[in-house]
């Protein structure tokens, strides 16, 4: 089967990106998004049917990755290089359909929600480069492109964040998400450094393969009692934890919603923030055999921010920024899934657990964020306290808001029951703390999802200015049919195509991790619906009644101006300005006090070219006596 | 001891003391004439070394020509009465400094060092002499330096009228 | 009169040099154009005692050191009425005959 | 056989210096300046193209286009000319910023004639440098590169000029000091069995120098060349010394001028004294990593933006000769890749700064803001200069970057590799700088009424900045071919190297 049409997924994008990008201004609006709709539709079209000849065709007995197209980019020695390649797996090949989806029902739904906007083109431009990018990332056929991808999506992040560059908040957290990131990045780099450095390749093939390099030969380098591909792989790790998000790189999120709402959509909830799990699951091998230390660390990590999350969600008054805590807290789900697997057979049950909610989280979170943008559309504020009572006004953004909050939620027979019940099932058996955590974590996740439906769509209404209307058909088709994604993805047979080893997994259904959780999840709709169906003083009281660890998630638990701290006061303060100060006044100083050494003895010598012919005669007379002593005397 | 011992110690000693009041006294007046009295002792100098013209001509050309017109210009340019500037100290410490530097260098390197007397006979030094050589143009005599100095007389003649004459300026 | 057998060579030569070096003292302390003119006589008049002394004690059959006595004097008497011409100008144009403010030249 | 096609980067600054002095006006004189330096940009594709031509043909000799003139007997000093890669690429380099430059100061109205003359002056000695394969001529150009910079700083600069100007010419004349002396001791040493001592480049490399004279004067030809190259603790002319020059001239000198250091430090100091090269390079590493660090530290803090830039400069700098130092192909060629980058991308930033300058008559990043609403062709072009400086892909600075970063780690000593970790982390301060230039100036609310009456770029200035974001774009974008343009002379040169 020949795949190499595959490169025009990556190509229509750019080319659609310099298009926009250069012409914007000439062109008009409206036609620069259709143009960027339309072709964002083909590419859609394009990946659909390269994942059913894939996935069709494909050999029974396993899927190959194949290796669809390969240049040479920039060649450093001669086993290191940069190719840029398209492969295909099942695993790229999964998130090839992911992102043309969610990117395809957000560019229908920009169309609608930026209109009138001033940068209307220059938004679709950065939205098809954030498409290629994020195309570029899941297809990379080496490490070293998949970096190059992940910088760039990084980049078209910062672009879209600070799409409202005139709102200096936005143009903060722009800032904020690139630098956190970049942080993040350099140890990704770093990583990337290590584990060439050993094992000589780029190339994911070579790097995953059990009998390769990084795999078979054992390492013996040690640093600090770990071994260097477990260096490596933390550190590798650290990059995906930037992406997507995870404590303590996790404070960029939050602030990212200054973005449009359809970006929050489209790049802080479906697709770059799980550019991490995915960078985990594709070097899941190496993981898995040779730094088994770091998948527990990528397990509590996930573990702790999902519950940390949870917690904070609960506090939040903006909507947005409640969904943004949620995102994460499903990140995490998906990185103890990881972190909980092994690797081939049964033992991979996580792997497959883990994309799959990847998967359909992607539907459902697009979906509740698109929602949001809907009411937010409609109320022109991002504030749950301005809104309430709106689900006589818009009927569809309801219902379908609905559904995404119970699938979130985790009730059958909708998506997210399906792949987070695996997630538990994989933690049961591999880690009973972590299983606890998570059973935990499913309830609040449903108390706070309601607590946000109820206060938007039940409670009482405020005095509005004008009456909020249902959204255009732009913005509610695509949320009707994300909806039925929502509803649907659950049932796709998942497990017998994105394997940890590319081998169908046959999953059984556990009665004794699914009820409990379904439970949990009920009994946190019941709360919420309690707390917060109408208008009453219950949630305030409960809040005063945990007054302190009310006020530190309300706060994030402070983790931002911790880190205000340190960059604010350590690095700007106790490094940068005493370097600063160092440069002008020690290194500069040094050399200033030769010139005026120089200076002043030239001074000094200057006075004797007085002329005065006497004194003249005088240095002539001592020179004279001075040369007369040595020579006689000295000599 | 015997006498022209005792006149060079005399002369000797008139030639130190008066030179170091020539060039110490805040009065110009008495400077230029305690020069006069160095020179007047010089010309006695070179009559005890049996030069008679050139002690004559010392006494003829400085004590008789340059000294009265250094007086003359110190009348033209200076209140009688009036004291010269006291040195600036650094002036003086260098001036002290290198003099008596210079002098004690001198001494102590002229002491330690022996002139051995060649013993050779003695030309005559009677002005007939020396006006025959003076005039002579074989090779030991000194007619070129005499002609090139009536030159460089006549030019400097030429030139301080040049230079003094009262309607240039 | 003959001074070889009375006084040795050093004693001359030494006088000259005090006087030169007295000389040079007057020539760096004073300020006055004319007690620098002095100064200077005195040096020369010490080189003068030197000519004549070596002539008379170390070369006697020549008249060399005698005849550069005379020229020497001959130059310093041109160059006294030189001098003395400028220090009269200079008066003059300044009304001055201190080398300290004669010193347009400088700036 | 053609003409060398040496010969034309001579004759067409020469030529173009000429025809300034004999043209009245100012119009004139800018035209005659492009025309001069567009020539100049052809001649340098042409270069390359025969270059190319000439490789494909089979030529393996590690110097093309060899011409040599005896000039001056007594000490054997030949005019001698020849390229390989890594020249060929340094003057495309040159011929574009240069290029650049003259549209950027295209509104120079004070002794416009005598400035143009200086500019291209500048320029001649920088290509004749970079052609040079003499170490005397090479000398020669090198002080005729940098002496119009004191005319330049001092007369069209802005701010202290006369201390800048000052500052700069004396620590590069010191620079050029101890070249000097180092350049006289190789030159001394260059024939050590006896026989004729010899300038010639390509001849001092075939003999072995004894160890104990490599050991004496590497110092002092690396620091030269490093005063030059914004080698730490030398580097603090770069500051002052580009916050008062014009715009040309601040491109001109980032863009090509430093680039003299990082070439002459490899091409000279550690081609020719290999051994000491090897024994002394721990040194120059930790100060260079230093400089990495600190120069993007210092750039933190400042607030004035050409003196952001420079000490920007400072830690690129300082990665170009970091990157020598490790002493392999890879690490070697990102060098030359960060030099070619960091060129294009300073000019540019230079160019911008100027242009910004000009219409809003600060340079204070918190008096300005929001400029991306009313000048928003220089504001993007700002930006993806920005992007370019912390290395986003696609554009120079990754290429350069990636390539050095992965080049020095492959150094199989621990210190090195630590080193690089260190260096590295500069990518990350790198960007706290730029994002905050790029925030506090370009984004936000418009701060000063008014900058909503200000012009967006002339025409002249977007042939500037969009001559110089082509390049950066084209790099960025298909590294492979000058990653091999440079790679190629490099095996021979690092097997030289290695002991």
């Amino acid at each position: 089967m020949d795949y190499s049409y595959t490169i025009l997924i990556l190509l229509t994008p750019v080319i659609l990106f310099l298009l926009i990008g250069l012409l914007g201004d000439k062109i008009d609006k409206m036609h620069a998004g259709l143009l960027g709709t339309t072709g964002l539709f083909a590419i859609t079209m394009l990946s659909y049917s390269t994942a059913f000849s894939y996935f069709s065709h494909g050999t029974v007995e396993s899927f190959q990755s194949i290796e669809a197209f390969q240049i040479v980019w920039l060649q450093f020695t001669d086993n290191l290089i940069i190719h840029l390649g398209i492969l295909l797996d099942p695993l790229s090949v999964m998130m090839l359909v992911v992102i043309t989806t969610v990117s395809l029902m957000v560019h229908i739904y920009s169309l609608g929600y930026m209109k009138g906007e001033p940068g209307f083109s220059r938004y679709f431009a950065f939205l098809s480069l954030f498409t290629f990018s994020m195309l570029g990332l899941v297809v990379a056929t080496n490490i070293f492109q998949m970096y190059l991808f992940w910088e760039l999506v990084g980049v078209s992040s910062y672009l879209l964040i600070g799409f409202y560059y005139e709102r200096p908040s936005a143009v903060a957290a722009a800032k904020k998400a690139f630098i956190v990131t970049r942080f993040a990045d350099l140890g990704f780099l770093i990583g990337i450094l290590l584990l060439s450095f050993y094992t000589n390749t780029f190339d994911f093939n070579t790097l995953t393969d059990v009998n390769g390099p990084a795999i078979a030969q054992p390492i013996t380098n040690v640093f600090m009692g770990l071994s260097a591909t477990t260096w490596a792989m933390l550190l590798i790790f650290m990059g995906g934890a930037g992406k997507s998000a995870m404590f303590p790189l996790h404070i960029w999120l939050p602030d990212a919603m200054e973005g449009p709402t359809p970006v929050s959509a489209l790049i802080h909830a479906a697709t770059m923030v799980v550019a991490g799990v995915y960078l985990v699951a594709r070097l899941f091998p190496i993981y898995s055999f040779s730094s088994p230390d770091s998948l527990e660390v990528i397990a509590y990590v996930g573990s702790f921010t999902s519950l940390f999350a949870a917690v904070v969600a609960c506090t939040q008054l903006d909507i947005k920024r409640v969904l943004a805590f949620s995102t994460l807290s499903q990140i995490g789900y998906m990185m103890v899934a990881l972190g909980v697997s092994g690797y081939g057979g049964e033992a991979g049950l996580g792997y497959m657990a883990s994309l799959f909610h990847l998967f359909t989280h992607a539907f459902f979170k697009a979906l509740l964020f698109l929602g949001a943008g809907s009411v937010i559309h409609a109320v022109h504020s991002n504030l749950m306290t301005d809104m309430g009572g709106l689900k006589k006004y818009m009927p569809i953004t309801h219902i379908t808001f609905l559904i995404a909050c119970l699938t979130i939620a985790g009730i059958p027979p909708l998506s997210g029951f399906f792949s987070k019940d695996e997630i538990l099932v994989a933690a049961f058996e591999h880690n009973k703390i972590i299983f606890g955590v998570q059973w935990m974590v499913a309830g609040i996740t449903a108390f706070y999802m309601f607590r946000l439906y109820f206060n938007i769509f039940w409670n009482n209404s405020p005095a509005y200015h004008h009456t909020p209307h249902e959204s255009p058909a732009t913005m509610t088709v695509p949320l009707v049919i994300l909806a039925m994604l929502s509803i649907s993805s659950g049932f796709v047979p998942f497990h017998e195509f994105v394997t940890s080893d590319g081998l169908p997994l046959t999953t059984e259904f556990h009665w004794m991790i699914a009820i409990p959780s379904v439970l949990v999840a009920m009994v946190g709709i019941g709360v919420a619906a309690v707390l917060y169906r109408n208008k009453n003083s219950r949630p305030e009281s409960l809040a005063l009644g945990m007054k302190s660890l009310y006020t530190l998630a309300y706060h994030k638990f402070y983790i931002d101006e911790v880190y205000l701290f340190i960059t604010h006061k350590i690095i700007f303060g106790l490094i940068s300005r005493p370097v600063a100060w160092f440069d002008r006044h020690i290194v500069d100083g040094i050399l200033n006090l030769i010139g005026n050494t120089t200076v002043f003895f030239s001074g000094s010598i200057k006075k004797m070219q007085s002329g005065e012919v006497q004194w003249y005669i005088w240095y002539f007379t001592s020179g004279v006596l001075l040369l007369t002593l040595m020579i006689l005397y000295f000599n | 001891m015997t006498g022209p011992r005792i006149i060079f110690y005399i002369l000797a000693a008139s030639i130190v003391v008066f030179s170091i009041l020539s060039v110490t006294s805040r009065r110009i007046l008495r400077a230029a004439i305690y020069l006069l009295f160095v020179l007047v002792a010089m010309a006695g100098l070179y009559y005890m070394m049996n030069f008679q013209f050139l002690a004559a001509v010392q006494l003829m050309l400085y004590a008789g020509g340059i000294v009265v017109l250094i007086i003359f210009s110190i009348l033209l340019t200076s209140q009688i009465d009036s004291k010269l500037d006291p040195p600036k100290f650094s002036h003086l410490l260098g001036g002290v400094f290198t003099a008596v530097g210079g002098i004690l260098l001198s001494t102590i390197t002229l002491l330690q060092f022996v002139f051995k007397p060649s013993g050779i006979a003695a030309v005559g030094t009677d002005i007939r002499s020396v006006g025959r050589q003076l005039m002579d143009t074989n090779l030991v005599g000194y007619a070129l330096p005499f002609e090139v100095i009536s030159v460089l007389l006549l030019a400097a003649l030429v030139g301080s009228i040049f230079i003094a004459r009262k309607d240039r300026v | 009169m003959n001074l070889q057998s009375e006084i040795p060579l050093d004693y001359i030569v030494v006088l000259s040099a005090v006087v030169f070096f007295v000389g040079l003292l007057g020539v760096v302390i004073r300020r006055n154009l004319i007690s620098m003119l002095m100064g200077i006589e005195l040096m020369l008049n010490a080189v003068n005692i030197n000519f004549a002394a070596f002539n008379h004690y170390l070369f006697p059959n020549r008249l060399e050191g005698h005849f550069f006595a005379l020229i020497v004097m001959a130059i310093a008497a041109a160059e006294a009425a030189i001098a003395i011409a400028l220090i009269i100008n200079i008066y003059r144009r300044f009304a001055t005959v201190s080398v300290d403010d004669v010193d347009e030249l400088k700036y | 056989m053609i003409m060398n096609p040496l010969l034309p980067l001579l004759f067409v600054p020469f030529l173009t210096i000429v025809g300034i002095a004999l043209v009245k006006d100012i119009s004139s004189v800018r035209w005659v300046s492009a025309v001069g330096m567009g020539t100049q940009l052809i001649f340098a594709f042409i270069l390359l193209y025969l270059f190319y031509k000439e490789r494909n043909a089979g030529n393996t000799d590690s110097m093309l286009f060899v011409s040599s003139t005896m000039w001056y007997e007594s000490f054997n000093i030949h005019l001698k000319f020849g390229v390989d890669g890594i020249s060929v690429a340094m003057i495309l380099l040159t011929a574009i910023v240069t290029f650049a430059g003259i549209f950027a100061s295209w509104q120079v109205e004070y002794l416009t004639k005598e400035f143009f003359i200086s500019l291209i002056i500048l320029a001649g000695g920088v290509f004749g440098f970079f052609i040079s394969l003499d170490l005397f001529t090479m000398f020669l150009f090198y002080e005729l590169a940098v002496i119009p910079m004191y005319l330049l700083i001092g007369i069209w600069g802005s701010g202290p000029k006369e201390y800048s100007a000052m500052k700069l010419t004396l620590m590069l004349m010191g620079g050029s000091a101890l070249l000097l002396v180092g350049m006289l001791g190789i030159y001394f040493n260059s024939a050590p069995d006896g026989g004729q001592l010899t300038f010639d480049l390509t001849e001092i490399a075939k003999v072995h120098i004894p160890y104990a004279a490599q050991m004496f004067f590497f110092p002092f030809t690396f620091i030269g060349f490093g005063v030059l190259g914004a080698l730490f603790p030398f580097h603090t002319w770069s500051p002052d010394g580009h916050a008062s020059a014009p715009t040309a001239v601040s491109m001109l000198h980032a863009g090509v001028l430093m680039k003299l250091g990082g070439y002459g430090c490899f091409r000279v100091a550690m081609y020719l004294l290999p051994e000491a090269a090897h024994s002394l390079a721990w040194i120059f590493i930790i100060l260079t990593g230093i400089g990495v660090v600190y120069g993007a530290f210092g750039a933190i803090w400042q607030k004035d933006l050409k003196y952001i830039n420079a000490y920007s400069s400072v830690s690129h700098c300082g990665l170009v000769l970091f990157a020598l130092l490790m002493m392999n192909e890879t690490a070697t060629t990102g060098a030359i890749l960060q030099m070619i980058s960091h060129g294009l991308m300073t000019a540019l930033f230079f160019a911008l700064i100027g242009m910004i300058y000009g219409r809003t008559h600060t340079r204070m990043i918190n008096e300005m803001g929001g400029l991306m609403k009313v000048i928003p062709f220089l504001s993007v072009v700002y930006v993806i200069a920005g992007l370019a400086s912390l290395g986003l892909p696609g554009l120079s600075g990754f290429v350069a970057e990636m390539t050095i970063f992965v080049g020095s780690f492959q150094h199989t000593d621990t210190f090195h590799r630590v080193a690089t970790i260190v260096a590295c982390s500069s990518i990350v301060i790198t960007a706290v700088y730029i994002l905050r230039v790029v925030g506090t100036l370009l984004l936000g609310p418009i701060t000063n009424n008014h900058y909503l009456e200000l012009k967006d770029a002339q025409w002249f200035e977007k042939i500037s900045t969009v001559t110089l974001v082509t390049s950066i774009a084209i790099i960025g974008l298909t590294p492979f071919w000058i990653s091999t343009l440079i790679h190629e002379p490099l095996a021979q040169m690092i097997q030289h190297l290695i002991p």
